[in-house]
């Protein structure tokens, strides 16, 4: 028993651990804050908004602090925070994760207050739900066992349900979180069953030690093989249905479509974000610990699924009507184009994946400059028009407000990703990191997103159409000034980031590059050996092998 | 001031056009005016670097001699090294110059903006002119690919819009058609982009010895984006042109010089993927039919140049008959279907398809001829056209309508105006002693210089040849049925074109003599040494290649 | 006389993914999908606790996995009951066919 | 550069500086005046050739004059090389007297115009003409000129151009005028068909002769045929076919022919100079019979020596067909600017007939004289249209000669000299008494005598000809000079030479490659011979003689002295062409314009040292060459004008009487048919080859008229309408809409699942996992 308890890494929490696990704490905090404060300040919904921004200001201050001590220490050097056990970690990338959901929070609120908060009573269940998922996605990106990273999935999950249908009386609100509840539920009931069966088979949900014993495993043959696949792949399932990667993305333009403009927004980008980043960070250690053959299959199926996504992203978007639902599938589009830099795995030591991990991350930041400039535009042409989400509602915009519709084109331009806009820097960071990648079948992902761009082209520019070329004669209305001027600064900064990408490709690669790497960190070394030993173990084969051959 | 000169010249359009949205309405064609002028001017001050006889001390001992270099840092990940990498030589040099003079005219063309049909937004208009006119300029001096490949695409916006706003009946359709006709083109050159840089990346790894920089004389040791590095960098040049180079399972020279291809082909265009341009000609206002035919078009030709032939010379040996067939199916088929149009635009934008053949003639028959004359064609047409264009523009503003087949006699009411029309019609007719004949004299000669290397090239020049016929035949039936005969009742009144109108057509008609009578010292003198070394060097790659192919 | 070993547990809870799933796809009342999301929760909580218990694991890694699920469970019940709720109170019914206004 | 070369480019651009004066300000100059600075620049450049004439004439060192300084226009890469486009002057005795010839009928043109077209330019909307059709009569003068000094064939083609240019724009001078703009088109398009041969031409020398200069070229080309090098031992494959060697020679001079074939009018491009009569008659007379339709006959003249014989009997064929076919056409023209137009087409056959038998001075001293007095007839129908107040149907004329005497006299003249009135055996005679008749000399020489002079040597004859030879400038020259009638020659001038060409075993080689031409291409020049005093007598007669046939027209006509006092001068140019100068001056170039290794010049008469003198009397006695077909052809003229009297005498009646005869009726049918060209041309290129027979019958309806305006402008429409609008629409665009229409079904195909029932949803997404998984497992398990 000691033996057992030995294995089990001790958790003595201490002051510089605590530390590190700040920012969690301080969203916490927040979490309990605003829902208490209606007790004493009331229901006001700049209030708790402000409220909210002092619990991000306060988050956003332990989070620079950890990557202070994350940088100067450095992931590599062994001091590799590992919080609860090596359940989670606080890297670079998480950190910068974080940072970035911190600052779209910001985004979303301001978009929020100059669009819904006018009319909105449940000012502090709103931030709740909001902060509340924020909190399970930046734990996402902070585990790579998959324990920790099923309840962090819940845990950003069920808010999101919840937020999607915030609007309580609305038909197609609540039809949109049913929709999205049960399909959630379902995938992450597949991901528990594929988790329980990974379990059984490698006796951990580690996942690093995982990947290291996979090769193994297959190596013994027999039927493991298929069962480990696909084990593995509902595993895979539960986060493609974070990312939304088809064919797990049936949710989310109808979740998207009933959510509120700026709910659409958070979940277009900091969800499908979120999970990509996990997704990433499970190849990363993919590609540190298992081997070639190994890599290859999952590389292949990533890819599969990553060219689905796109192009059925892109197609399904070409005569859709309302923009939100448009630009839901766009955002599916965009998730595929991000999932073929996770079909980068190629043999440990090469620095591939990481240019591919720094890809992705400068990808996500522009993302989210970009959807959030497109879907605060809708939002803010949706509520001077009466919830009229249609693409025709855009009709002459860009003559009547023109401080609208020119962020807009900008944004929208940029999703198809051509200069002078950021999104085209991304898209060729991406398209580098598939070539650097030096093989076939990354060449051809490249071809499939560049044909994909040209698909794309088609709807986006339908609502340029509308915004330049139409005329309407609906006169020009008054919208928030803080809602216009968080668009136009979307707007500009794509601009400024395709001039001076510098800073943004610099700190992707940084952030990359110090991704946790749990076999560097020496924290698998040892127990490697062990459960290798145990997986090729006959214990284990024995039934199993008896049920493959049953079923 | 002087060693930055290109970059202003450059950004000059670009500064007057954000100046001129601060203006009031009445002033922000002046300002348009002096920005473009300026620029215009400034590009005069260049000649004094390529004024002169001595070609070796203009244009250097090999091909990548450059002149107003300006280089600086750009993006910098952990690989790249882009850089804002500009400079003139003589292939770019003539094309400059055109640009910023056709701009200029078309500047001044637009001067009647209010009396369009479509007259709102005129600060838009002239902005989007300017940032049209900074994209294309940004295209010549260019000289690293990712910063050639973001300026060729800043044009598409400014495009689209100048003919989706501006333009006539279907301008819609005709402005959409371009920008995914564009776009399709050039994402296969993104690849290609990506591509060139890891391939050059493992040419100087494979071959160190020979991989010596012409710009920094030590041996290159990353891959680059430097289109005259990758030309003449003898390491890449031998491991791109070797058959053992392949991508995709696919010779890489080959491919690579389609990827680039299909994009400048689209740009040129030549048939079949040239449709666009009649669609986007017709519908454009005049002022933008100009740059388009004038300056856009011209930029496949330097494309070709530059980076097909320049970079891929053995991909251009490979798919010479190929291209050859499709040139003088452009040249013929370019003119009969000019022939058919009734609408006078329409057929103007033919007969550039048919002119536009013969510059991919001149440069797939790869001979020096062959280049200069494409070459000269290119600037030729670059004057001739805009001013085809403009005619029908000035008619078009009288009688709106370009039916040819309702015009008659407009050279009675019109005197003036109809000299000017058939010196411009017949300078693109191709009659000696204007500029439209040396082109096409040089790219047949070129072509049919090219026998001994291709057997096809004689039948092709022959067939070209023909293309001389029909091209009379077209402009001719066009000049009877518009300016010649009877004067119709409704065109009597018609006023003489008028000063502004005259100050436009003067100086191009003025040119179409002078390039016709001098070409040497207007045209030849400032473009043969680099192209002459250009040529060289392709030879040198060819029969490298060839050798090694035989060995 | 046979011994009950893993693999009877395994295929109970292998049962009770398949007949979860089935249901999941063919049921139109609310709950009930989500009744066959459990199903599917509970075969994994099976096999965690078999695997764990059978397949000399070390430690109680399984069975505090399954409490982890069993968490999970409770609290998608919570928030899917809510959602139904209001479901519900929108469209009279709990019968997911009737929500098909966003489709396409 | 010497004098003359400047004298001579000054002469070039004198007028090209008057065009742009008058192109800029002529509006501003006014009506007569404008006319004035035109002929001033006319004027100028007839001073020139004046100047250089009179200096060649006298110079007795000529090889030193030739000998010219050049400018690089363009340097051209070839093959590795540079190979310099260069503008040179070309100074030789063919040049001089061209050059001579075209600016003295140019100024009595000018002149002329001045008073022609005070009448004809006035246009509606107020907007005068007057000073435009000076512009361009002084463009058209440049390019001329400029055609006539260059010593490339590269330029030449560009003045070539030019020339076509201005011919086009004087056609459709009239532009508001229908047909008048349709000639113009159908003038330049046909052009451009010729031209195409010329480009062919041009690219096989750039490739093969690697020089535009027309001496390095033939130079160049003796060499390759000596050594059997360059286009001798080429092979090429154009269009399909294989051509090499000789094969390639031919092409190349077949090639650069078809340029002559355009400009000079001749079969099967012949059809655009009767419709050419739609412009002003001074531009008729000018562009369309003296100078720019002659161009064709001096490019042949000037590219002679790059000729192989199956080239040049090429040339012959297409001379012989024209020189028929169109005098047939001009017996039935009711028109007087058409019985003209075909008549000069008839005589640029001639030209062209003769250089393909070898003709070389004789063709090109039938081009001056003809060039006189063919101008002085136009001249002569214009006074006469103008008098007439723009009537051109002879019918309506009649019993002119009271009203305009001068007219009527002078034409008579021209008459005269193209009839070849001429006393044989007295060598009393006018123009083409000893300049057509020399052609028919030399073709008899061709078709009769050929064998029998040089075949006995043609094979044991060197092909190769040595340096010994060198010495004797004649021969080297390749020329062939006999006098007529089968008395060989002798006596020649020449010292060096005595043995005469039987003992020449050079010459016989030379010669021997050639053929002998068959009998009918002698036979049938010789009954047009016969035709042309018809046809041009009973338009004079029916113009100038008889009783006027409508009064109005008789009532209105009128002569002015601006007009008539060219007519004089022309008419002494004719005179004197007939006579003095030219001829011995083009026998002396031939010598060094004729060196071609494969093809020989014949000369019809022996160049005397006493011609040299400027006021020699050319036809020698002795050499007449009438000598042999006295017989034949010398009394043609009687015979032709006496036919035209006899059926014109009393009016038109007896003439409507023959013309109802049943057969010539069918015949005369044909020919107002213009033996059908336009139709044909009209016909094969709208239904194609196989529906020619079909259409030949709906030919006849009227409504298909114009020509090669439709070539191009109807049947390639409809070829053009095909590929513009159903390819382009249908074929390009409708792949791409289809990929986009595609595109949108794929699209709208993927939403299908998105049902919007969540159970729907699950079971995709299970589904869809399923096929996934098989992927993977599918590839990880291969």
């Amino acid at each position: 028993m000691t033996e057992l308890i030995a294995e089990i890494p001790t958790w003595s929490p201490n002051a510089a651990e605590f530390l590190t696990f700040s920012p969690e704490l301080a969203w916490v905090g927040t979490l309990c804050l605003i829902m208490l404060a209606p007790l004493a300040i009331g229901r006001d919904a700049r209030m708790t908004a402000g409220l909210a921004m002092v619990g991000i200001a306060v988050t956003a201050f332990f989070t620079f602090k950890v990557m202070g001590i994350v940088s100067t220490e450095g992931p590599k050097t062994g001091l590799t925070p590992n919080l609860a056990g090596g359940m989670l970690i606080a890297d670079n990338l998480s950190l910068f994760f974080k940072v970035l959901l911190l600052a779209f929070l910001i985004g979303v609120s301001v978009l929020w207050m100059s669009v819904s908060a006018a009319k909105e009573d449940d000012a502090p269940e709103f931030f709740v739900l909001l902060i509340g998922s924020a909190l399970g996605m930046s734990l996402m990106v902070s585990t790579h066992n998959i324990l920790m990273m099923m309840v962090a999935i819940e845990f950003a999950s069920l808010p999101s349900y919840a937020i999607v249908g915030f609007n309580k009386h609305k038909r197609i609100a609540a039809e949109a979180s049913l929709k999205y509840m049960i399909f959630g539920a379902v995938s992450a009931a597949i991901m528990l069953y594929g988790a329980s069966l990974i379990y059984g088979f490698f006796g951990t949900l580690d996942v690093t030690l995982i990947a290291s014993n996979v090769g193994p495993v297959l190596a013994a043959g027999g039927a493991n093989r298929l069962l480990i696949g696909l084990a593995m792949f509902c595993v895979f399932a539960g986060i493609a249905f974070k990312i939304s990667a088809v064919p797990f993305h049936f949710w989310c333009p109808d979740a998207f479509q009933g959510a509120k403009t700026e709910v659409t927004a958070w979940l277009s980008v900091a969800s499908k974000a979120a999970g990509l980043l996990l997704l990433m960070r499970l190849a990363n250690v993919f590609c540190q610990n298992a081997g070639a053959e190994v890599l290859r299959g999952v590389a292949i199926v990533i890819a599969v699924v990553a060219t689905l996504t796109c192009t059925i992203g892109n197609l399904a978007a070409y005569k859709q009507t309302s923009i939100k639902r448009m630009l839901a599938y766009s955002s599916i589009a965009h998730a595929g184009y991000m999932m073929a830099a996770a079909a980068i795995l190629v043999d440990a030591g090469t620095v591939e994946s990481f240019t591919a991990i720094s890809a992705v991350l400068a990808y996500v930041v522009v993302y989210m400059l970009m959807n959030l400039g497109a879907f605060g535009v809708v939002a803010l042409v949706e509520s001077r028009n009466g919830e009229d989400d249609s693409i025709t509602a855009f009709a002459g915009l860009g003559w009547k407000s023109p401080a609208l519709a020119i962020p807009m084109l900008f944004c929208l331009v940029s999703l198809v990703g051509i200069p002078p806009f950021a999104g085209f820097i991304t898209k060729w960071y991406l398209l580098a990191a598939l070539g650097e990648a030096a093989s076939g079948l990354y060449w051809a992902l490249a071809i499939v997103i560049v044909i994909n761009t040209l698909i794309s082209l088609w709807y986006y520019m339908r609502v340029v159409v509308q915004m330049f070329l139409k005329e309407s004669d609906t006169p020009a209305a008054d919208v928030p000034m803080s809602g216009t001027l968080l668009v136009n600064v979307c707007g500009i900064l794509l601009i400024v980031l395709l001039v001076l990408s510098n800073p943004l490709k610099e700190r992707a690669d940084r952030y990359s590059a110090g991704l946790f790497s749990p076999v560097v960190a020496g924290l698998a070394a040892q127990p490697d050996e062990e459960s290798l030993a145990r997986s090729n173990d006959p214990v284990g084969g024995e039934p199993v092998a008896k049920d493959a051959q049953g079923g | 001031m002087d060693q930055h000169l290109i970059s202003w010249i450059v950004f000059l359009p670009m500064i007057a056009g954000i100046v001129l949205l601060f203006v009031p309405r009445e002033l922000v064609k002046w300002v348009a005016l002096f920005g473009s002028g300026l620029a215009f001017v400034l590009s005069l001050l260049l000649f004094k670097t390529f004024w002169g006889g001595d070609a070796a001390a203009i244009f250097g001992d090999t091909y990548g001699t450059l002149h107003h270099v300006e280089r600086a840092s750009w993006i910098t990940g952990n690989k790249f090294n882009i850089e804002y990498f500009v400079g003139l030589d003589g292939l770019s040099f003539p094309l400059f110059i055109l640009t910023t003079f056709v701009s200029l005219l078309a500047c001044l063309a637009s001067f009647n903006f209010d009396s369009w049909k479509i007259n709102k937004g005129i600060k838009a208009y002239f902005f989007l002119f300017l940032l049209l006119e900074t994209g294309m300029l940004g295209v010549f001096v260019s000289l690293d690919f990712f910063l050639f490949y973001v300026f060729w695409e800043v044009m598409l916006l400014p495009m689209y819009f100048l003919i989706g706003v501006w333009g006539g009946e279907r301008r819609e359709y005709a402005a959409i058609k371009f920008f995914i006709f564009t776009l399709a083109g050039s994402v296969l050159m993104l690849v290609g982009l990506v591509a060139m840089f890891f391939y050059s990346a493992d040419a100087v790894a494979e071959y160190p010895e020979i991989a010596t920089s012409y710009h920094t004389g030590a041996p290159l040791t990353t891959g680059t984006f430097d289109l005259i590095e990758l030309a003449t960098n003898d390491a890449i040049q031998k491991y791109f042109g070797a058959a053992s180079t392949t991508l995709l399972n696919v010779r890489f020279a080959p491919l690579m010089f389609m990827f680039l291809f299909i994009g400048f082909a689209i740009k040129l265009p030549c048939v079949p993927v040239h449709t666009w341009l009649p669609d986007a000609h017709v519908q454009a206002p005049t002022p933008i039919s100009m740059i388009l035919a004038g300056v856009l078009l011209k930029m496949g030709g330097y494309g070709f140049l530059r980076l097909c032939y320049g970079i891929f010379p053995v991909g251009g040996e490979f798919w010479a008959g190929f291209l050859a067939v499709i040139a003088v199916i452009s040249i013929l088929y370019g003119a009969l279907c000019a022939m058919a149009q009734d609408d006078f635009k329409k057929l103007v934008a033919y007969s550039s398809v048919s002119h536009m053949g013969y510059v991919l003639l001149g440069v797939c028959v790869m001979t020096t001829t062959g280049f200069q004359g494409a070459m000269f064609q290119m600037i030729a047409h670059g004057i001739s056209s805009p001013m085809c264009f403009f005619l029908v523009g000035v008619i078009y503003d009288r009688a709106h309508h370009r039916q040819i087949n309702k015009f008659g006699g407009l050279w009675l009411s019109m005197p003036r105006y109809g000299s000017m029309a058939t010196l411009g019609f017949f300078a693109s007719l191709g009659l000696p002693g204007l500029c439209g004949f040396v082109g096409e004299a040089y790219v047949l000669l070129g072509t049919f210089q090219a026998g001994p290397k291709f057997d096809w090239a004689y039948t092709a020049a022959i067939c070209a040849a023909f293309g001389v016929v029909l091209t009379a035949g077209y402009i001719l039936w066009v000049i009877q049925r518009v300016y010649l005969g009877s004067v119709r009742e409704e065109y009597k009144g018609f006023p003489e074109a008028n000063g502004r109108e005259m100050l436009i057509l003067a100086p191009l008609g003025a040119l179409c003599i002078l390039l016709g009578v001098l070409p040497k010292q207007t045209v030849f003198d400032f473009m043969n040494g680099t192209l002459n070394l250009l040529v060289d060097q392709m030879n040198a790659v060819t029969q490298v290649a060839m050798a090694a192919t035989g060995g | 006389m046979f011994e009950i070993g893993l693999t009877h547990y395994l295929v109970v809870a292998t049962l009770l993914f398949v007949m979860g799933i089935y249901v999941m796809m063919t049921k139109r009342n609310a709950i009930g999908i989500l009744i066959g999301v459990e199903m599917v929760l509970n075969g994994a909580n099976i096999n965690l606790v078999a695997f764990n218990r059978y397949n000399g694991m070390s430690g109680i890694d399984g069975q505090i996995t399954s409490l982890f699920v069993i968490v999970l469970a409770a609290a998608e019940a919570a928030l899917a009951v809510a959602i139904c709720m209001n479901f519900y109170k929108n469209l009279n019914t709990v019968d997911v066919d009737h929500g098909d206004t966003l489709a396409g | 550069m010497g004098n003359y070369e400047i004298a001579l480019c000054l002469g070039v651009v004198a007028p090209l500086f008057m065009f742009a004066v008058l192109a800029f300000v002529g509006h501003r100059i006014g009506k007569p005046t404008s006319g004035w600075v035109a002929v001033l620049g006319v004027l100028i450049s007839l001073g020139c050739a004046t100047y250089v004439l009179t200096g060649w004439l006298s110079a007795t060192d000529k090889a030193a004059l030739m000998a010219t300084t050049g400018y690089d226009w363009v340097v051209l890469n070839l093959f590795g090389n540079e190979m310099p486009i260069e503008f040179k002057v070309k100074l030789d005795g063919l040049t001089v007297m061209m050059y001579f010839m075209v600016t003295l009928v140019s100024t009595c043109i000018f002149v002329f115009s001045i008073g022609y077209m005070a009448g004809h330019s006035d246009e509606v909307d107020g907007q005068c003409k007057f000073h435009r059709f000076f512009c361009y009569l002084s463009l058209f003068e440049f390019s001329m000129l400029g055609l006539l000094i260059s010593s490339s064939i590269f330029f030449l083609f560009v003045f070539w151009e030019l020339v076509g240019l201005c011919s086009y724009l004087l056609i459709g001078f009239y532009f508001d005028k229908k047909f008048a703009s349709n000639a113009a088109m159908k003038a330049f398009i046909t052009n451009r068909v010729g031209d195409f041969g010329f480009l062919l031409g041009l690219m096989l020398v750039f490739v093969f002769l690697q020089t535009f200069d027309l001496d390095q070229a033939a130079a160049t080309f003796r060499n390759q045929y000596e050594t059997q090098s360059g286009i001798f031992a080429a092979d090429i494959d154009i269009l399909g076919w294989h051509v090499s060697g000789m094969d390639l020679a031919t092409l190349m001079g077949i090639g650069l022919f078809c340029g002559a074939m355009g400009k000079s009018a001749q079969f099967p491009l012949h059809v655009w100079l009767p419709d050419a009569m739609a412009g002003p008659t001074p531009v008729s007379a000018l562009i369309h019979a003296a100078t720019m339709v002659a161009a064709g006959v001096y490019l042949v003249a000037r590219v002679f020596r790059l000729l192989t014989p199956d080239a040049q009997f090429f040339i012959a064929v297409i001379g012989c067909i024209t020189l028929t076919i169109t005098a047939l056409i001009a017996i039935v023209q009711i028109d007087i600017k058409k019985v003209l137009a075909y008549s000069t087409l008839s005589q640029l056959g001639y030209m062209i007939f003769g250089m393909g038998v070898g003709a070389w001075p004789a063709a090109l001293f039938h081009l001056i004289t003809h060039a006189f007095f063919k101008a002085m007839m136009f001249l002569g129908s214009g006074q006469v249209i103008e008098g007439c107040h723009h009537v051109q149907d002879m019918r309506k004329m009649g019993g002119l000669r009271k009203k305009m005497p001068v007219t009527c006299w002078t034409f008579l003249i021209g008459v005269a000299a193209i009839a070849g009135v001429g006393i044989p055996g007295a060598h009393i005679g006018l123009g083409g008494y000893f300049s057509k008749d020399e052609v028919l000399a030399v073709a008899y020489e061709r078709a009769y005598n050929w064998e029998d002079r040089f075949g006995g040597h043609a094979a044991e004859g060197g092909h190769r000809e040595g340096d010994a030879h060198s010495a004797a400038p004649a021969l080297r020259s390749g020329q062939v000079i006999f006098a007529s009638g089968g008395e060989h020659a002798d006596s020649h001038a020449d010292a060096g030479h005595g043995g005469g060409h039987h003992d020449d075993p050079v010459l016989a080689g030379i010669a021997a490659k050639q053929h002998k031409i068959p009998k009918w291409m002698f036979w049938l020049p010789i009954i047009i011979a016969y035709v042309t005093p018809f046809y041009m007598m009973r338009c004079w007669w029916m113009t100038f003689m008889g009783k006027p046939r409508d009064e109005e027209v008789h009532h209105h006509a009128h002569e002015s002295p601006l007009m008539w006092a060219p007519l004089i001068v022309l008419a002494a140019g004719t005179l004197i062409s007939s006579f003095y100068m030219f001829r011995p001056e083009l026998g002396e170039a031939a010598a060094h314009a004729t060196q071609a290794p494969l093809v020989v010049s014949v000369d019809g008469e022996v160049p005397n040292k006493a011609q040299h003198e400027l006021l020699g009397l050319s036809h020698d006695k002795d050499k007449d060459p009438h000598a042999a077909l006295i017989g034949i052809v010398g009394f043609a003229w009687v015979a032709g004008i006496g036919l035209a009297i006899l059926i014109y005498r009393n009016g038109l009646d007896l003439a409507e009487r023959i013309r109802r005869l049943p057969l010539i009726r069918f015949f005369h049918w044909c020919l107002m048919e213009k033996l059908f060209f336009d139709h044909i041309y009209d016909t094969v290129l709208v239904g194609g080859t196989k529906w020619v027979l079909a259409q030949v019958s709906r030919a006849v309806d009227t409504y298909i008229i114009d020509g090669i305006a439709n070539l191009l402008g109807r049947s390639t429409v409809r070829i053009a309408e095909f590929s513009g609008n159903i390819m382009d629409t249908g074929g390009v665009d409708g792949l791409v809409d289809a990929i986009g229409e595609s595109t949108q079904g794929v699209g709208e195909m993927v939403r299908q699942p998105q049902t919007g029932k969540i159970r729907n949803y699950i079971m995709f997404g299970t589904a869809g996992a399923v096929l996934v998984l098989a992927a993977m497992i599918a590839v990880v398990l291969s």
